[in-house]
């Protein structure tokens, strides 16, 4: 595959930069299938400087549509996009940023019946949704996949970002074997968030997802590392921070060592992380 | 006795009357982090239902992370590490926003 | 002034966080006037999110068009704005984000005999722009005009933002006496940029500006420090960090101290910073 | 004799030849912080037309921030700072791109 002259501008100042890895990796890149769950305030950000970057092509999953409280914090849509699907408003904003993207639409919500048949057609996840039950399927679905997985997080100013089944490191489940009680979780909608906090971290999304397609983490020169970033965007008088914590890797004892397609499709997630009915990938 | 600094992250300062940054002493030669723990869940949780949000069946609750150094504590000896003077230990809570 | 009821389901999610401040600093935000000088990569981003935090007016400076190569970094234009003055694409897409904003278009060249009159409109100043002379130019009519400034920078991976002329902290020449010379200077065009680390530094600008118009910093109880943060975005296998530099205050030695609108008026700043013919605000 | 470490930030480090991390053994009691810099400068800069990216009139050049433990220099004593073992010295470019 070549690229074309307008890719050659379109794409030149970043192909400039010797941590990015010339034009090899934007070719990477317009080969690359990325899957994005959740259109809102980790997805706005991280889609809309993905489509920017050259990826070839992006799926869209998100259930809901665009809400007047939605708009302060998802910047990919905008005062027209209300009552729209968010994966239809996003589309639009996409295909004006860049055409040369192919955007495949699914306005369904995620469960363990058609996440593996959706994933298939993927190379990289990225999860931006806001509660545990599609966060436990999501990883799930990415281990039987064999897909890697950036999964991020955010809550009023704060935010955390991990690579998971990347480079036999960990899942979902190897961090998080227990899932927190519903009583104990902080959501946005209950909780708020400042809009460009929780943008940021759809910032650190994108650019960690570059790095993955473009090898930057290669056995090579640079392996990949199990770490989690965290964010804190209010500290007092110390301004922002971006913290690296050393992760374990993938653990012996794990679930995700004999996960097979039949134990997600009989898996019942909701029950698993506990009754309290949330509003999946809001 | 060893002089630790203690940090709360992901909104688990709310559990601690806000406070995010802490410095303590811990008595004993070579004292535990599960002496710490007990220090912090006794000593500095006013709220009883607060107590549910940092323990659950007698050990850290599932969804907070433990970081000795800004390393999991997985990789060290969990509750059994046994704190060095100026060691940093953060508790954060696991973010579920999106 | 009060919100209507469009405005508080608009931005009820962040009242609901508590260092954000509740109704009070939403009605800061909505009498507030930013001037946002350079709409390129770092104010893509800072602009998107300001303006859909609710502040009142915003003015865009730029004397620039877009370019196809600006858009893998700069996301509030489209493939539709190449040609286009960036002030007037910017203004199409902030006035769909949020109808509510009242936007004026500054589509001309800030210089040393207009930047104090346009100064003038505005309660605070984002400097996004990409060379030291007009660094320089707003910092000194920041002095003379007394507005506070957040000024950053990005190239390649890393980025750095100060907030200047802020509580008797420091000014742009307090930290940088003496200009780099021109041909120790690294740059977009020069040097590449990765699209999403430029825009997370506009991002970090945004959370800076909106903590400064909504008094997060303030005497009583979290009083500003000068401090400088720097963000790295390819930290080898470390991901990305942030770390705050503690910085000097202001110096009794600098001009600032005894700077005038004539001095101003009078400075050759492309003589003061060397002879290279900068593109500027690109 | 003390040890100390050396960070290049802003794309300082491709002036060191793409250092970027660096741990230094500065000898004497009590060496300044300047000695470093001339160490620096005589022994990791390996092209001539470099030096002049990180000296100019015989100190660090117009548009490089120095830190010593995350700390402006000029709220030390600048090239007089005495060195103690752990100290971190940061040395970053001012970036200008927008
Ligand atoms: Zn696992
Ligand atoms: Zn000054």
């Amino acid at each position: 595959m070549e690229l074309t002259n307008e890719e050659y501008s379109r794409y030149g100042r970043q192909m400039q930069v010797p941590e990015f890895g010339s034009l090899n990796s934007q070719i990477n890149l317009k080969n690359s299938k990325i899957l994005v769950i959740g259109c809102g305030g980790l997805g706005s950000s991280a889609l809309l400087y993905l489509a920017s970057s050259g990826i070839g092509k992006i799926g869209l999953l998100d259930h809901d549509k665009v809400e007047i409280s939605n708009l302060h914090r998802q910047i990919i849509h905008d005062s027209n996009s209300i009552g729209l699907y968010k994966t239809e408003s996003a589309f639009k904003r996409l295909k004006l940023i860049n055409p040369n993207l192919t955007i495949i639409k699914h306005s369904i919500m995620l469960d363990n019946l058609n996440s593996i048949e959706i994933f298939n057609n993927y190379d990289l996840i990225l999860d931006c949704t806001d509660n545990p039950i599609t966060k436990y399927l999501i990883s799930d679905t990415c281990i039987v996949t064999n897909k890697p997985l950036v999964s991020a997080s955010s809550v009023k100013t704060d935010g955390q970002l991990i690579i998971l089944n990347y480079q036999n490191g960990p899942c979902y489940r190897c961090i998080h074997p227990k899932p927190t009680k519903p009583e104990n979780i902080a959501t946005c909608s209950d909780d708020g968030v400042i809009g460009p906090c929780v943008g940021l971290v759809g910032v650190l999304m994108s650019i960690e997802s570059i790095k993955i397609l473009t090898n930057y983490y290669n056995l090579n020169n640079n392996p990949y590392k199990p770490i989690m970033l965290m964010y804190s965007g209010y500290n007092d008088n110390n301004g922002q921070s971006i913290k690296s914590f050393k992760m374990r890797g993938k653990q012996s004892d794990c679930i995700c060592n004999k996960l097979t397609k039949e134990i997600i499709k009989s898996t019942n997630y909701l029950q698993f992380c506990g009754s309290i009915n949330y509003n999946i990938l809001n | 006795m060893v002089k630790v600094k203690v940090e709360f992250l992901g909104g688990l300062d709310q559990t601690f009357n806000g406070i995010k940054n802490l410095k303590l002493e811990i008595d004993g030669e070579e004292p535990k982090l599960i002496e710490l723990i007990n220090k912090l869940s006794n000593e500095y949780i006013s709220n009883e239902k607060d107590f549910e949000m940092f323990i659950q069946e007698g050990t850290i609750r599932p969804g907070i992370l433990v970081l000795i150094n800004d390393t999991d504590w997985e990789l060290e000896d969990k509750e059994d590490y046994i704190l060095d003077d100026g060691d940093l230990i953060s508790f954060t809570s696991t973010l579920h926003g999106g």
